[in-house]
């Protein structure tokens, strides 16, 4: 391969709020919730990213929500894609503009190709996109919003649905009381798992907001494909009073329901882990999505939790497993 | 052409999507009980609600069959129902009324206090209020009903009882005694009925 | 004047996306296309060719990747075959709705089941209705000029269009045949760089793609449908200066063959035509007054062309390698256009067809004296008994 | 040819029905002004400056971009037109310097669209 220099940006870390850029990159105006955890994940992410930037948006709630009716909130660059193939439209952009400035035709600095994708279109249906960009080492961010559900479309279940939440898809009912009786996947571990080319992959939550844009800065200045999990509450999925959003954030945090931790080049570091983890219920309680759950349901979720943090805990260096489903 | 007539809904996503389909709905139903043709429905494009983001609900009745159904919205509205009352101070509700129309908020505030945010009142034949909140206490979230699903959590809970109430009374088009028939909180019903508060304009 | 070399449809294509100096290209392995990609991948591999060459995890990804690439200001190129055109069906309205000029080379393939590796045009046919350019070569030489005009057309800016250039399986695609190559000189003259409407872009950002209202659809369907009114005119444009520049001698958008005294016609489109070209001839010289009229453009389908060279004929067999299982005519696809293209005529030639070259199975001389002998009873009996036969069956 | 065909006609989009071409819109600079969201608000957050220490945790919470700091004064500056009374600030100010007062307590920031949109 030639050697060519793209120009590929570099972002040094933000050290306190005071230093955060400025300028809106993703600007008010848009049909998210109010109080929506995604949207606010998404100014953050573009915050740390700055203009110089390329979003690819697959269908989900930050498709239909942000760009409703010829009106878009993106002041920079942006462009729809299925809910199927954020990662494979995302190539395209990236590989056209290596060819772009190899041939002259593209000066100025590489673009920071950042898809923004639902938890549906990253690790459900659009996984397969997602595993191909990172398998080619596009220079791309991956950013899957995790709002647990396929919520644009009226809140149903999704793989990242946690087990025992009510979704439109799986009603609690007299044969399933529990609503969902599936546990989700592990997205991280899906992408750090089985990808070479992928040297650097953070989950964060929107509950630290200088967290987040500092993984997203680290994340763009790669070379290659990097991965973001970034845990973001959705009130009207969750059924929580919107004020809340950053509150279950730092809750599911607390609970141990999400771990923070960077990997990078095969290197685990773990941030934020309380000291003392609050019971589950703590979050769940919280959370309309969880009310119709019994005693024994909130103890199976525990009992997954507690298997999840455990290595957290000990702050052992290798990847969280992914707990057994009992039966 | 028999004539159809507008009731438009006004409510806030999410918090009060149920609230405001159920208004509709019990609406509907009660007109029915009366022989009347109806179409209850949401406004598409509002879909999907975002939490607090204003939604449209619509009620259409005749007396015969309605020729054209398919249509996304009410277009000039004889009925206006705001299930919360802020939506007066950010949107024209009256949008497409004809003069001697019917505004009807849910609210514990005054009515010419309410009157203040509305410059085109001069459309209304009648203003009422009622403090449907203060009455049920409760509202119901439910996203089963959406999207043209089937609601299943029982109609008229929460807010939608009294404002039904309340509709029933100032608008004479459904029948309390129908009313009774359809919703869950019956009293709440007839306390919206009985403590509206109606004022004729011009 | 360049010399004529041997090659196979395959190579044909990659040398026109040479030619057109794709700059992304993306495959995705299915016979028979795939060498395209691979005669494509030497070129990169060797430094002919400066493009980024992707590794698409399937078709939806190859449609996905030239749709972000087009997006971005690239010429992308990229092609499939039989299931794998339907796996991508997802991406063709929004690549023609987001107007991506970008190229999709078919060589076909029959749809499954079961596995068949033989040519049908089914595959190709499922997109007809989504927004593409549209047509049949008939050689590995007209694949090779066909990829270069239907850039030249696609990315003109009164169009702004995806384009699908077909070939055969195995006939065209695999079978070598005499191929002039275009100089340099020649392709800088005929195709100028694509400049793309509105890019991602930097410096001028912009947003594709944002949700309408329903009200906002029809508009957006009209624009697209406004364009197709404007096609035939480029495509009549474009081919003149190919012609031109590349001394060819094709007929925008039908070829007659010895259709002026024809009292019997075959309709056909891809490389059954050769034969077909051939048959005519023999039948000619038995006393039978047959021509060939050669469809070169589905999409935009040319319908007063055809009605000017078909009107006069007694009887059209239409030569189908499509299936439209429970259709109007309970055969392919062409022949419900063709009839509908001749329906206002004062005086309708007779319209039946004849279901060949079904799974790439190859079509005999010999059928189409079989064809011909329908078509000959049907103007002695001055109606048309059935509307398909199916040759062999 | 003898007999003349029937044409295509013509496609005329109305002006004011036209969509950018290919749906390519520009994008929108500082704020998306075609799209105001005051109206979404039941309760506004007001501010006490006695208890307010700058500190942005608000400026960083809002996903509508709805405080700003204002350097030259040293102030936090509500956002009127965006904010949708969401009230994530007032859950997150450590200092209380945040309160929600409905909306109608206000008779400024009517804004009164002819469509939700």
């Amino acid at each position: 391969m030639q050697a060519f220099n793209y120009k590929f940006q570099q972002f040094e870390p933000l050290k306190s709020f005071k230093c955060v850029p400025e300028p809106e990159v993703y600007v008010p105006g848009h049909r998210t919730c109010a109080g929506c955890g995604p949207a606010l994940n998404y100014r953050l992410v573009a915050k740390a990213a700055g203009q110089d930037t390329i979003f690819i948006g697959p269908t989900g709630c930050m498709y239909v929500a942000n760009s409703s009716y010829l009106c878009t909130p993106y002041a920079c660059s942006w462009i729809h894609a299925q809910i199927t193939n954020g990662g494979a439209v995302a190539s395209g952009i990236e590989a056209a503009f290596k060819v772009l400035a190899r041939k002259g035709k593209h000066t100025g600095p590489f673009p920071n190709v950042i898809v923004m994708a639902g938890d549906g279109g990253s690790v459900d249906i659009g996984l397969q996109a997602m595993s191909g960009l990172m398998y080619r080492n596009h220079k791309v961010l991956f950013i899957c919003y995790d709002n647990e559900s396929y919520a644009n479309t009226g809140i149903q279940t999704s793989p990242m649905t946690p087990y025992g939440a009510a979704t439109t898809f799986t009603p609690p009912g007299k044969e399933i009381p529990e609503g969902k009786t599936l546990f989700p996947k592990d997205a991280p571990q899906l992408v750090i798992g089985g990808h070479p080319a992928v040297k650097y992959v953070a989950t964060t939550t929107v509950a630290l907001p200088l967290d987040l844009m500092n993984k997203v800065r680290k994340a763009l200045s790669q070379p290659g494909p990097t991965f973001l999990h970034m845990l973001a509450p959705c009130p009207k999925g969750w059924l929580f009073p919107e004020h809340l959003t950053r509150e279950m954030a730092r809750l599911a945090v607390e609970t141990g329901m999400w771990s923070m931790y960077e990997w990078e080049n095969g290197a685990y570091k773990y941030t934020n882990v309380p000291k003392k983890y609050k019971p589950v219920n703590e979050y769940m309680k919280h959370q309309g999505r969880f009310a119709h759950l019994k005693p024994e349901h909130i103890a199976k979720m525990q009992a997954f939790i507690d298997e999840r943090i455990k290595n957290v805990k000990e702050r052992i260096p290798i990847p969280i497993p992914t707990p057994k489903q009992t039966a | 052409m028999a004539k159809v007539h507008e009731i438009t809904v006004w409510a806030r996503g999410v918090i009060m999507d149920k609230e405001g389909r159920d208004v509709i709905n019990i609406f509907a139903e009660a007109a029915k009980m009366d022989g009347k043709y109806v179409q209850a429905f949401d406004n598409y494009e509002d879909l999907p609600d975002r939490v607090l983001v204003t939604v449209r609900k619509y009620v259409r009745l005749s007396d015969e069959e309605i020729e054209h159904k398919y249509v996304y919205g009410n277009d000039e509205p004889e009925v206006v129902v705001i299930t919360e009352a802020t939506i007066v101070k950010g949107i024209n509700v009256l949008l497409g009324m004809k003069k001697g129309g019917t505004l009807i908020i849910n609210t514990n505030r005054s009515i010419d206090a309410m009157l203040k945010f509305i410059p085109n009142a001069d459309l209304l034949s009648t203003i009422a209020t009622v403090d449907a909140d203060g009455i049920t206490g409760v509202r119901t979230v439910d996203f089963s009903g959406s999207e043209g699903g089937v609601d299943t959590s029982g109609i008229g809970k929460g807010i939608a009882s009294p404002l039904c109430g309340a509709i029933a009374k100032v608008t004479g088009m459904i029948k309390k005694e129908n009313l009774a028939k359809i919703v869950s909180d019956v009293s709440g019903m007839e306390r919206g009925y009985n403590e509206v508060k109606i004022k004729k304009l011009g | 004047m360049a010399k004529e070399q041997m090659m196979t449809g395959c190579r044909a294509s990659a040398e026109g996306a040479k030619a057109a100096e794709v700059e992304v290209i993306c495959s995705f392995p299915i016979r028979p296309y795939t060498a395209i990609m691979m005669e494509l991948a030497k070129m990169v591999a060797n430094g002919e060719l400066n493009a980024e060459f992707l590794h698409g995890e399937g078709e939806h990804a190859q449609l996905s990747v030239v749709l972000g690439a087009s997006a971005s200001g690239a010429r992308a190129f990229t092609g499939s075959s039989g299931v794998g055109v339907t796996y991508a069906m997802e991406i063709y309205s929004p690549m023609s709705g987001g107007r991506y000029p970008a190229q999709m080379a078919i060589a076909d393939r029959t749809l499954d089941p079961p596995g068949d590796f033989g040519s049908e045009h089914t595959d190709a046919m499922c997109t007809r209705d989504q927004g593409w350019l549209l047509g049949w070569a008939d050689s590995p030489q007209e694949v090779y000029d066909n990829t270069l005009i239907y850039y030249r057309v696609g990315e003109d800016h009164r169009v702004m269009l995806p384009q699908m250039v077909c070939q055969e399986g195995y006939f065209i695609s695999h079978i070598p045949d005499k191929v002039v190559l275009g100089e340099r000189s020649q392709v800088k003259e005929f195709l100028p760089p694509y400049r793309p409407i509105g890019p991602l872009s930097l410096t001028h950002p912009v947003s594709h793609g944002p949700q309408i209202r329903p009200d906002q659809g029809a508009p957006m369907d009209a624009a697209r449908a406004q364009t197709f009114l404007a096609v035939p005119k480029v495509i009549e444009e474009a081919t003149a200066d190919f012609n031109r520049i590349f001394g060819r001698k094709y007929d925008p958008f039908v070829e007659q063959y010895k259709l002026a005294d024809a009292e019997i016609a075959f309709f056909i489109m891809g490389a059954h035509s050769n034969t077909c070209r051939t048959s005519v001839d023999r039948l000619r010289k038995q006393g039978v007054k047959a021509g060939m009229a050669r469809l070169r453009w589905v999409r935009p389908w040319p319908t007063h062309q055809l009605a000017e060279a078909l009107g006069h004929v007694k009887a059209i067999g239409v030569v189908e390698t499509s299936t439209s299982y429970g259709g109007a005519m309970r055969g392919g696809n062409l022949i419900h256009e063709l009839r509908a293209s001749l329906y206002d005529l004062d005086q309708r030639p007779l319209v039946t067809s004849f279901m060949a070259g079904l799974g790439g199975e190859t079509i005999w001389p010999a059928d189409f004296d079989h064809m011909a002998k329908v078509l000959t009873e049907m103007v002695k009996e001055k109606k048309t008994r059935n509307y398909v036969h199916w040759i062999g069956m | 040819m003898a007999k003349e065909l029937p044409g295509y006609g013509t496609i005329n989009v109305p002006k004011d029905r036209e969509v950018p071409f290919g749906a390519v819109t520009p994008a929108p600079v500082c704020t998306q002004n075609l799209f105001q969201t005051s109206n979404w608000r039941i309760v506004r957050p007001v501010k006490d400056d006695e208890k307010c220490t700058r500190c942005l945790i608000c400026y960083l919470s809002c996903p509508d971009a709805c405080w700003i700091y204002k350097e030259e004064e040293d102030v936090m500056e509500w956002v009127a037109g965006f904010c949708k009374g969401c009230q994530i600030c007032i859950n997150e100010c450590p200092t209380g310097a945040l309160t929600a007062v409905p909306e109608l307590d206000f008779p400024d920031g009517v804004v009164r669209l002819e469509k939700p949109f």
